[in-house]
Protein backbone atom coordinates (compact mmCIF):
# COMPACT_ATOMS: atom_id res chain seq x y z
CA UNK A 1 0.00 0.00 0.00
CA UNK A 2 2.70 2.35 0.95
CA UNK A 3 4.46 1.27 -1.95
CA UNK A 4 1.89 1.84 -4.32
CA UNK A 5 1.32 5.82 -2.88
CA UNK A 6 4.97 6.26 -2.92
CA UNK A 7 5.22 5.23 -6.64
CA UNK A 8 2.09 7.24 -7.65
CA UNK A 9 3.77 10.30 -6.12
CA UNK A 10 6.61 9.98 -7.90
CA UNK A 11 5.21 9.00 -10.98
CA UNK A 12 2.76 12.48 -10.67
CA UNK A 13 6.19 14.64 -9.81
CA UNK A 14 8.91 12.95 -12.48
CA UNK A 15 5.77 13.52 -15.14
CA UNK A 16 5.34 17.32 -14.08
CA UNK A 17 8.54 18.04 -14.05
CA UNK A 18 9.74 16.30 -17.40
CA UNK A 19 6.70 18.42 -19.04
CA UNK A 20 7.52 22.16 -16.87
CA UNK A 21 11.73 22.00 -17.13
CA UNK A 22 12.85 24.15 -19.68
CA UNK A 23 16.25 22.11 -20.03
CA UNK A 24 15.68 19.55 -22.99
CA UNK A 25 18.23 17.33 -21.42
CA UNK A 26 16.55 17.51 -17.86
CA UNK A 27 13.59 16.81 -19.32
CA UNK A 28 14.96 13.51 -21.34
CA UNK A 29 16.24 12.10 -18.25
CA UNK A 30 13.04 12.75 -16.34
CA UNK A 31 11.21 10.75 -18.54
CA UNK A 32 13.35 7.80 -19.30
CA UNK A 33 13.07 7.87 -15.35
CA UNK A 34 9.09 7.84 -15.69
CA UNK A 35 9.06 5.01 -17.91
CA UNK A 36 11.32 2.71 -15.40
CA UNK A 37 8.94 3.99 -12.50
CA UNK A 38 5.94 3.33 -14.86
CA UNK A 39 7.71 -0.12 -15.47
CA UNK A 40 7.16 -0.65 -11.74
CA UNK A 41 3.44 0.40 -11.97
CA UNK A 42 3.25 -2.39 -14.51
CA UNK A 43 4.59 -5.04 -12.06
CA UNK A 44 2.72 -4.08 -9.41
CA UNK A 45 -0.64 -3.97 -11.30
CA UNK A 46 0.10 -7.67 -12.59
CA UNK A 47 1.26 -7.07 -16.01
CA UNK A 48 4.40 -8.50 -16.02
CA UNK A 49 4.79 -8.32 -19.90
CA UNK A 50 3.88 -4.69 -20.07
CA UNK A 51 6.05 -4.12 -17.86
CA UNK A 52 9.01 -5.92 -19.59
CA UNK A 53 7.99 -3.58 -22.77
CA UNK A 54 7.72 -0.66 -20.39
CA UNK A 55 10.82 -0.79 -19.36
CA UNK A 56 12.59 -2.11 -23.28
CA UNK A 57 10.43 0.43 -25.45
CA UNK A 58 9.13 2.95 -23.33
CA UNK A 59 12.42 3.87 -21.01
CA UNK A 60 14.95 2.21 -23.17
CA UNK A 61 14.99 2.53 -26.76
CA UNK A 62 12.66 6.08 -26.67
CA UNK A 63 14.74 7.74 -24.17
CA UNK A 64 17.73 6.38 -26.02
CA UNK A 65 16.66 8.11 -29.20
CA UNK A 66 15.79 10.99 -27.68
CA UNK A 67 19.31 11.55 -26.38
CA UNK A 68 20.37 11.19 -29.19
CA UNK A 69 17.90 13.91 -30.35
CA UNK A 70 18.40 16.77 -28.21
CA UNK A 71 22.43 15.24 -28.82
CA UNK A 72 21.93 16.72 -32.61
CA UNK A 73 19.86 19.75 -31.76
CA UNK A 74 23.08 20.71 -29.69
CA UNK A 75 25.01 20.19 -32.23
CA UNK A 76 23.01 22.04 -34.85
CA UNK A 77 22.54 24.97 -32.47
CA UNK A 78 26.32 25.39 -32.22
CA UNK A 79 26.77 25.12 -35.61
CA UNK A 80 24.55 28.22 -36.10
CA UNK A 81 25.60 30.40 -33.53
CA UNK A 82 29.62 29.72 -33.40
CA UNK B 1 52.04 -30.77 -33.43
CA UNK B 2 52.27 -28.16 -35.88
CA UNK B 3 49.66 -29.40 -38.03
CA UNK B 4 47.62 -30.05 -36.05
CA UNK B 5 47.57 -26.56 -34.89
CA UNK B 6 46.84 -25.09 -38.52
CA UNK B 7 44.05 -27.33 -38.93
CA UNK B 8 42.49 -25.73 -35.84
CA UNK B 9 42.86 -22.21 -37.23
CA UNK B 10 41.63 -22.78 -40.35
CA UNK B 11 38.39 -24.86 -39.16
CA UNK B 12 38.03 -23.25 -35.42
CA UNK B 13 35.92 -26.30 -34.11
CA UNK B 14 36.92 -26.41 -30.82
CA UNK B 15 35.84 -22.33 -30.09
CA UNK B 16 32.72 -23.13 -32.14
CA UNK B 17 31.47 -26.41 -30.11
CA UNK B 18 33.08 -23.91 -26.64
CA UNK B 19 31.01 -21.13 -27.36
CA UNK B 20 27.82 -23.64 -28.50
CA UNK B 21 27.93 -25.12 -25.02
CA UNK B 22 27.89 -21.30 -23.43
CA UNK B 23 24.98 -20.26 -25.52
CA UNK B 24 22.83 -23.63 -24.94
CA UNK B 25 23.61 -23.17 -20.53
CA UNK B 26 22.69 -19.20 -20.89
CA UNK B 27 19.47 -20.58 -22.86
CA UNK B 28 18.56 -22.83 -20.27
CA UNK B 29 19.20 -20.71 -17.46
CA UNK B 30 17.23 -17.68 -19.12
CA UNK B 31 14.28 -20.52 -19.80
CA UNK B 32 14.61 -21.30 -16.32
CA UNK B 33 15.38 -24.80 -16.64
CA UNK B 34 12.78 -26.49 -18.66
CA UNK B 35 12.88 -26.87 -22.47
CA UNK B 36 9.19 -26.12 -23.65
CA UNK B 37 9.97 -22.84 -25.72
CA UNK B 38 13.23 -24.85 -27.56
CA UNK B 39 12.53 -23.98 -30.92
CA UNK B 40 13.30 -20.98 -30.11
CA UNK B 41 16.02 -21.60 -28.05
CA UNK B 42 17.58 -22.95 -31.01
CA UNK B 43 17.28 -20.04 -33.14
CA UNK B 44 18.25 -17.83 -30.40
CA UNK B 45 21.16 -19.88 -30.09
CA UNK B 46 22.45 -19.93 -33.54
CA UNK B 47 21.84 -16.32 -33.67
CA UNK B 48 24.20 -15.90 -30.69
CA UNK B 49 26.71 -17.87 -32.12
CA UNK B 50 26.31 -16.19 -35.82
CA UNK B 51 26.76 -13.15 -33.78
CA UNK B 52 29.82 -13.51 -31.46
CA UNK B 53 31.70 -15.24 -34.52
CA UNK B 54 31.09 -11.96 -36.49
CA UNK B 55 31.82 -9.33 -33.29
CA UNK B 56 34.46 -11.66 -31.87
CA UNK B 57 36.21 -13.78 -34.37
CA UNK B 58 38.32 -16.92 -32.42
CA UNK B 59 41.73 -16.23 -31.68
CA UNK B 60 44.54 -18.04 -30.04
CA UNK B 61 42.81 -18.29 -26.90
CA UNK B 62 45.34 -19.40 -23.79
CA UNK B 63 42.25 -19.45 -21.11
CA UNK B 64 43.85 -20.64 -18.00
CA UNK B 65 40.68 -22.31 -15.87
CA UNK B 66 42.80 -22.06 -12.68
CA UNK B 67 44.17 -18.91 -13.32
CA UNK B 68 40.33 -17.88 -14.31
CA UNK B 69 39.03 -19.35 -10.93
CA UNK B 70 42.28 -16.97 -8.84
CA UNK B 71 41.06 -14.17 -10.59
CA UNK B 72 37.44 -14.76 -9.45
CA UNK B 73 38.27 -15.39 -6.31
CA UNK B 74 40.31 -12.24 -5.95
CA UNK B 75 37.47 -10.49 -7.80
CA UNK B 76 34.68 -11.25 -5.13
CA UNK B 77 36.86 -10.69 -2.14
CA UNK B 78 38.37 -7.15 -3.40
CA UNK B 79 34.85 -5.79 -4.92
CA UNK B 80 33.45 -7.22 -1.22
CA UNK B 81 36.17 -4.79 0.33
CA UNK B 82 36.06 -1.83 -2.22
CA UNK B 83 31.95 -1.96 -1.44
CA UNK B 84 32.60 -2.01 2.10
CA UNK B 85 34.92 1.01 2.04
CA UNK B 86 33.19 3.44 -0.14
CA UNK B 87 29.91 2.48 2.05
CA UNK B 88 31.44 3.40 5.49
CA UNK B 89 32.88 6.55 3.27
CA UNK B 90 29.20 7.64 2.35
CA UNK B 91 27.65 6.87 5.95
CA UNK B 92 30.35 8.53 7.86
CA UNK B 93 28.65 11.53 9.68
CA UNK B 94 31.80 13.41 8.32
CA UNK B 95 33.35 12.89 4.80
CA UNK B 96 36.74 12.17 4.91
CA UNK B 97 37.63 12.25 1.65
CA UNK B 98 41.07 12.84 -0.17
CA UNK B 99 40.76 12.19 -4.32
CA UNK B 100 43.10 12.26 -6.56
CA UNK B 101 44.77 11.31 -9.78
CA UNK B 102 47.30 8.74 -10.76
CA UNK B 103 48.82 7.31 -13.98
CA UNK B 104 49.83 4.05 -13.84
CA UNK B 105 51.90 2.53 -16.37
CA UNK B 106 50.62 -0.04 -17.96
CA UNK B 107 52.15 -3.73 -18.17
CA UNK B 108 49.54 -5.74 -20.22
CA UNK B 109 49.44 -5.82 -23.67
CA UNK B 110 47.14 -3.96 -25.79
CA UNK B 111 43.91 -4.75 -26.48
CA UNK B 112 41.33 -6.66 -24.34
CA UNK B 113 43.09 -7.58 -21.76
CA UNK B 114 43.77 -3.62 -20.81
CA UNK B 115 40.04 -3.21 -20.95
CA UNK B 116 39.32 -5.72 -19.08
CA UNK B 117 41.87 -4.07 -16.57
CA UNK B 118 40.29 -0.81 -16.92
CA UNK B 119 36.63 -2.37 -16.35
CA UNK B 120 37.81 -4.50 -13.20
CA UNK B 121 39.59 -1.49 -11.59
CA UNK B 122 36.16 0.31 -11.29
CA UNK B 123 35.02 -2.52 -8.64
CA UNK B 124 38.10 -2.33 -6.87
CA UNK B 125 38.36 -0.41 -3.21
CA UNK B 126 38.74 3.05 -4.27
CA UNK B 127 39.49 2.77 -8.13
CA UNK B 128 37.72 4.37 -10.65
CA UNK B 129 39.81 3.95 -13.99
CA UNK B 130 39.31 7.42 -16.21
CA UNK B 131 41.55 6.76 -19.53
CA UNK B 132 43.81 4.52 -21.54
CA UNK B 133 46.69 5.70 -22.48
CA UNK B 134 48.97 4.05 -25.10
CA UNK B 135 51.47 3.42 -21.80
CA UNK B 136 49.38 4.51 -18.72
CA UNK B 137 46.05 3.85 -16.95
CA UNK B 138 44.86 7.39 -16.00
CA UNK B 139 42.97 6.71 -12.64
CA UNK B 140 40.71 8.61 -9.84
CA UNK B 141 41.45 7.45 -6.75
CA UNK B 142 39.19 7.96 -3.52
CA UNK B 143 41.73 8.15 -0.80
CA UNK B 144 45.12 8.99 -1.91
CA UNK B 145 46.92 7.40 0.83
CA UNK B 146 45.68 3.95 -0.35
CA UNK B 147 48.39 1.56 -2.19
CA UNK B 148 47.01 2.01 -5.63
CA UNK B 149 49.98 0.84 -7.38
CA UNK B 150 50.27 -2.57 -5.44
CA UNK B 151 46.37 -3.58 -6.21
CA UNK B 152 46.89 -2.58 -9.50
CA UNK B 153 49.92 -4.64 -9.96
CA UNK B 154 48.03 -7.41 -8.17
CA UNK B 155 45.04 -7.07 -10.92
CA UNK B 156 47.06 -7.27 -13.57
CA UNK B 157 49.21 -10.14 -12.33
CA UNK B 158 45.67 -12.11 -12.10
CA UNK B 159 44.43 -11.23 -15.74
CA UNK B 160 47.90 -12.14 -17.34
CA UNK B 161 47.62 -15.42 -15.83
CA UNK B 162 44.19 -16.04 -16.91
CA UNK B 163 44.61 -15.01 -20.25
CA UNK B 164 47.99 -16.66 -20.40
CA UNK B 165 49.46 -13.04 -21.29
CA UNK B 166 53.31 -12.26 -20.86
CA UNK B 167 53.64 -9.24 -18.48
CA UNK B 168 56.37 -6.43 -20.15
CA UNK B 169 58.92 -5.92 -17.16
CA UNK B 170 59.81 -2.61 -16.68
CA UNK C 1 11.49 -20.25 10.15
CA UNK C 2 14.26 -22.21 9.15
CA UNK C 3 18.51 -21.24 9.09
CA UNK C 4 18.03 -21.04 4.82
CA UNK C 5 15.09 -18.49 5.33
CA UNK C 6 17.41 -16.98 8.52
CA UNK C 7 20.02 -16.86 5.72
CA UNK C 8 18.22 -14.99 3.03
CA UNK C 9 16.49 -12.26 5.55
CA UNK C 10 20.26 -11.54 6.93
CA UNK C 11 21.77 -11.36 3.20
CA UNK C 12 18.42 -9.83 1.88
CA UNK C 13 19.37 -6.88 4.64
CA UNK C 14 22.66 -6.42 4.24
CA UNK C 15 21.75 -5.85 0.27
CA UNK C 16 19.71 -3.28 1.22
CA UNK C 17 22.17 -1.24 3.77
CA UNK C 18 24.40 -0.92 1.18
CA UNK C 19 21.55 0.27 -1.51
CA UNK C 20 20.80 2.98 1.37
CA UNK C 21 25.19 3.62 1.22
CA UNK C 22 24.66 3.90 -2.20
CA UNK C 23 22.34 6.48 -2.36
CA UNK C 24 23.57 8.22 0.42
CA UNK C 25 27.13 8.88 -1.22
CA UNK C 26 25.26 9.78 -4.51
CA UNK C 27 23.55 12.72 -2.53
CA UNK C 28 26.43 13.27 -0.23
CA UNK C 29 29.62 13.20 -2.12
CA UNK C 30 31.13 15.98 -3.57
CA UNK C 31 32.03 15.41 -7.44
CA UNK C 32 31.13 13.28 -10.33
CA UNK C 33 34.00 10.88 -9.69
CA UNK C 34 33.35 10.11 -6.44
CA UNK C 35 29.40 9.77 -6.81
CA UNK C 36 30.55 7.55 -9.58
CA UNK C 37 32.70 5.41 -7.19
CA UNK C 38 29.79 5.22 -4.94
CA UNK C 39 27.42 4.13 -7.75
CA UNK C 40 29.13 1.45 -9.34
CA UNK C 41 31.14 -0.24 -5.86
CA UNK C 42 28.22 0.22 -3.54
CA UNK C 43 25.04 -0.54 -5.60
CA UNK C 44 26.57 -3.62 -7.22
CA UNK C 45 26.85 -5.02 -3.88
CA UNK C 46 23.91 -4.38 -2.49
CA UNK C 47 22.37 -6.26 -5.94
CA UNK C 48 24.78 -8.55 -5.14
CA UNK C 49 23.29 -9.83 -1.52
CA UNK C 50 20.37 -9.39 -2.62
CA UNK C 51 20.31 -11.65 -5.33
CA UNK C 52 21.78 -13.93 -3.10
CA UNK C 53 18.98 -13.72 -0.67
CA UNK C 54 16.78 -14.33 -3.01
CA UNK C 55 18.42 -17.18 -4.74
CA UNK C 56 18.30 -19.09 -1.86
CA UNK C 57 14.79 -18.82 -1.75
CA UNK C 58 14.56 -19.88 -5.61
CA UNK C 59 12.15 -22.83 -7.11
CA UNK C 60 15.13 -24.17 -8.53
CA UNK C 61 18.81 -24.35 -9.86
CA UNK C 62 17.93 -22.37 -12.73
CA UNK C 63 16.03 -20.16 -11.56
CA UNK C 64 18.28 -19.12 -8.47
CA UNK C 65 21.59 -18.96 -11.43
CA UNK C 66 18.84 -16.79 -13.68
CA UNK C 67 19.16 -14.28 -10.87
CA UNK C 68 22.95 -14.45 -10.65
CA UNK C 69 23.09 -13.94 -14.57
CA UNK C 70 20.84 -10.65 -13.79
CA UNK C 71 23.51 -9.88 -11.36
CA UNK C 72 26.47 -10.37 -13.52
CA UNK C 73 24.60 -8.60 -16.55
CA UNK C 74 24.47 -5.22 -13.94
CA UNK C 75 27.65 -5.86 -12.57
CA UNK C 76 29.24 -6.03 -16.38
CA UNK C 77 27.00 -2.69 -17.27
CA UNK C 78 27.78 -0.39 -14.24
CA UNK C 79 31.28 -0.96 -14.81
CA UNK C 80 31.63 -0.61 -18.32
CA UNK C 81 29.69 2.77 -18.18
CA UNK C 82 31.81 4.35 -15.22
CA UNK C 83 34.59 4.34 -17.06
CA UNK C 84 33.00 5.69 -19.97
CA UNK C 85 31.42 8.20 -18.23
CA UNK C 86 34.58 8.79 -16.02
CA UNK C 87 36.91 9.31 -19.18
CA UNK C 88 34.44 11.40 -20.55
CA UNK C 89 34.38 14.18 -17.54
CA UNK C 90 38.41 13.91 -17.88
CA UNK C 91 38.40 14.44 -21.87
CA UNK C 92 36.06 17.50 -21.18
CA UNK C 93 38.29 19.27 -18.66
CA UNK C 94 36.02 18.64 -15.17
CA UNK C 95 38.71 19.23 -12.52
CA UNK C 96 38.36 16.18 -9.97
CA UNK C 97 37.05 17.88 -6.57
CA UNK C 98 40.00 18.35 -3.24
CA UNK C 99 39.35 18.71 0.44
CA UNK C 100 40.22 22.43 1.17
CA UNK C 101 43.48 22.53 2.99
CA UNK C 102 43.07 22.43 6.98
CA UNK C 103 45.63 23.31 9.14
CA UNK C 104 46.34 20.42 11.65
CA UNK D 1 9.06 -13.92 3.29
CA UNK D 2 6.21 -11.92 1.71
CA UNK D 3 6.24 -8.96 3.70
CA UNK D 4 9.85 -8.89 4.07
CA UNK D 5 10.20 -8.71 0.26
CA UNK D 6 7.89 -5.71 0.54
CA UNK D 7 9.05 -3.67 3.20
CA UNK D 8 12.48 -3.81 1.52
CA UNK D 9 10.69 -3.10 -2.09
CA UNK D 10 9.54 -0.31 -0.12
CA UNK D 11 12.94 0.94 1.36
CA UNK D 12 14.77 0.74 -2.04
CA UNK D 13 11.79 3.11 -3.56
CA UNK D 14 12.53 5.81 -0.99
CA UNK D 15 16.31 5.24 -1.92
CA UNK D 16 15.25 5.93 -4.98
CA UNK D 17 12.88 8.91 -4.60
CA UNK D 18 16.00 10.02 -2.59
CA UNK D 19 17.62 10.04 -5.84
CA UNK D 20 15.32 11.76 -7.71
CA UNK D 21 16.53 15.04 -5.35
CA UNK D 22 20.10 14.53 -7.64
CA UNK D 23 18.25 15.16 -10.57
CA UNK D 24 16.83 17.59 -9.52
CA UNK D 25 19.99 19.43 -8.50
CA UNK D 26 22.30 18.38 -11.00
CA UNK D 27 25.15 20.44 -11.98
CA UNK D 28 26.38 18.29 -14.54
CA UNK D 29 24.27 16.36 -16.71
CA UNK D 30 26.39 13.63 -16.11
CA UNK D 31 24.48 13.99 -12.30
CA UNK D 32 21.67 13.59 -13.44
CA UNK D 33 22.20 10.90 -15.78
CA UNK D 34 23.97 9.17 -12.68
CA UNK D 35 20.55 9.11 -10.73
CA UNK D 36 18.83 7.88 -13.56
CA UNK D 37 21.62 5.07 -13.63
CA UNK D 38 21.00 4.60 -9.84
CA UNK D 39 17.55 3.74 -10.64
CA UNK D 40 18.78 1.04 -13.05
CA UNK D 41 19.97 -0.96 -10.43
CA UNK D 42 18.00 -0.17 -8.01
CA UNK D 43 15.15 -1.10 -10.51
CA UNK D 44 16.85 -4.57 -10.85
CA UNK D 45 16.50 -5.01 -7.08
CA UNK D 46 12.58 -3.95 -6.79
CA UNK D 47 11.45 -5.85 -9.88
CA UNK D 48 13.27 -8.64 -8.58
CA UNK D 49 12.02 -8.41 -4.74
CA UNK D 50 8.24 -7.91 -6.38
CA UNK D 51 9.06 -11.44 -8.56
CA UNK D 52 9.91 -13.17 -5.02
CA UNK D 53 7.17 -11.80 -3.78
CA UNK D 54 4.04 -13.00 -6.11
CA UNK D 55 4.40 -11.15 -8.68
CA UNK D 56 5.38 -14.05 -11.22
CA UNK D 57 9.04 -15.40 -12.89
CA UNK D 58 8.10 -12.87 -15.92
CA UNK D 59 9.28 -10.07 -13.52
CA UNK D 60 12.78 -11.83 -13.79
CA UNK D 61 13.06 -11.33 -17.44
CA UNK D 62 11.68 -7.64 -16.72
CA UNK D 63 14.58 -6.99 -14.46
CA UNK D 64 17.24 -8.68 -17.03
CA UNK D 65 15.75 -6.05 -19.31
CA UNK D 66 16.65 -3.06 -16.81
CA UNK D 67 19.59 -4.31 -16.04
CA UNK D 68 20.73 -4.18 -20.29
CA UNK D 69 18.54 -0.64 -20.76
CA UNK D 70 21.02 1.58 -18.35
CA UNK D 71 24.14 0.22 -21.13
CA UNK D 72 22.30 1.64 -24.15
CA UNK D 73 21.25 5.37 -22.44
CA UNK D 74 24.64 5.49 -20.80
CA UNK D 75 26.06 4.54 -24.42
CA UNK D 76 23.67 7.07 -25.99
CA UNK D 77 24.83 9.64 -23.75
CA UNK D 78 28.14 9.44 -23.67
CA UNK D 79 28.66 9.39 -27.46
CA UNK D 80 26.08 11.92 -28.65
CA UNK D 81 25.20 14.98 -25.88
CA UNK D 82 28.62 15.13 -23.45
CA UNK D 83 30.45 14.83 -26.56
CA UNK D 84 31.41 17.77 -28.86
CA UNK D 85 31.12 20.82 -26.15
CA UNK D 86 35.16 20.09 -25.29
CA UNK D 87 36.58 22.59 -27.29
CA UNK D 88 40.35 22.72 -26.35
CA UNK D 89 40.43 20.22 -24.04
CA UNK D 90 40.17 15.93 -24.86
Amino acid sequence: MIFDLLLAAALLWSAVQALTTPDLFRAVVLFIVFGLLMALAWARLDAPDIALAEAAIGAGLSGALLLDAVGHLRQKRRERSP
Amino acid sequence: MRSALNNAREYPVKPLIRRAVLFTALWWILAEGNFVAWGVGLVSIMLALATSLILLPPGPSRLSLTGLAGFLGYFLVQSLKGGVQVALMALRPRLDLRPAVVDIPLRLPEGRARVLLAITLNLLPGTLSAGLESRHLRMHVLDERSPVETEVRKTETHIARMLGLPLEAR
Amino acid sequence: MDILDLLSVVLLIVGAAFFLAGTMGLLRFPDVYTRLHALAKADNLGLGFTVLGLALQAPGVAAGLKLVLVWLLALAASATLSYLIARRAFAKGIVPWKPEEREP
Amino acid sequence: MTDLYLTLAVFLLVNLLAALWRIARGPTPADRLLAALLFGTTGVAVLLLLAYAGGGAALVDAALVFALLAVITGAAFVRRIWREESNGHS
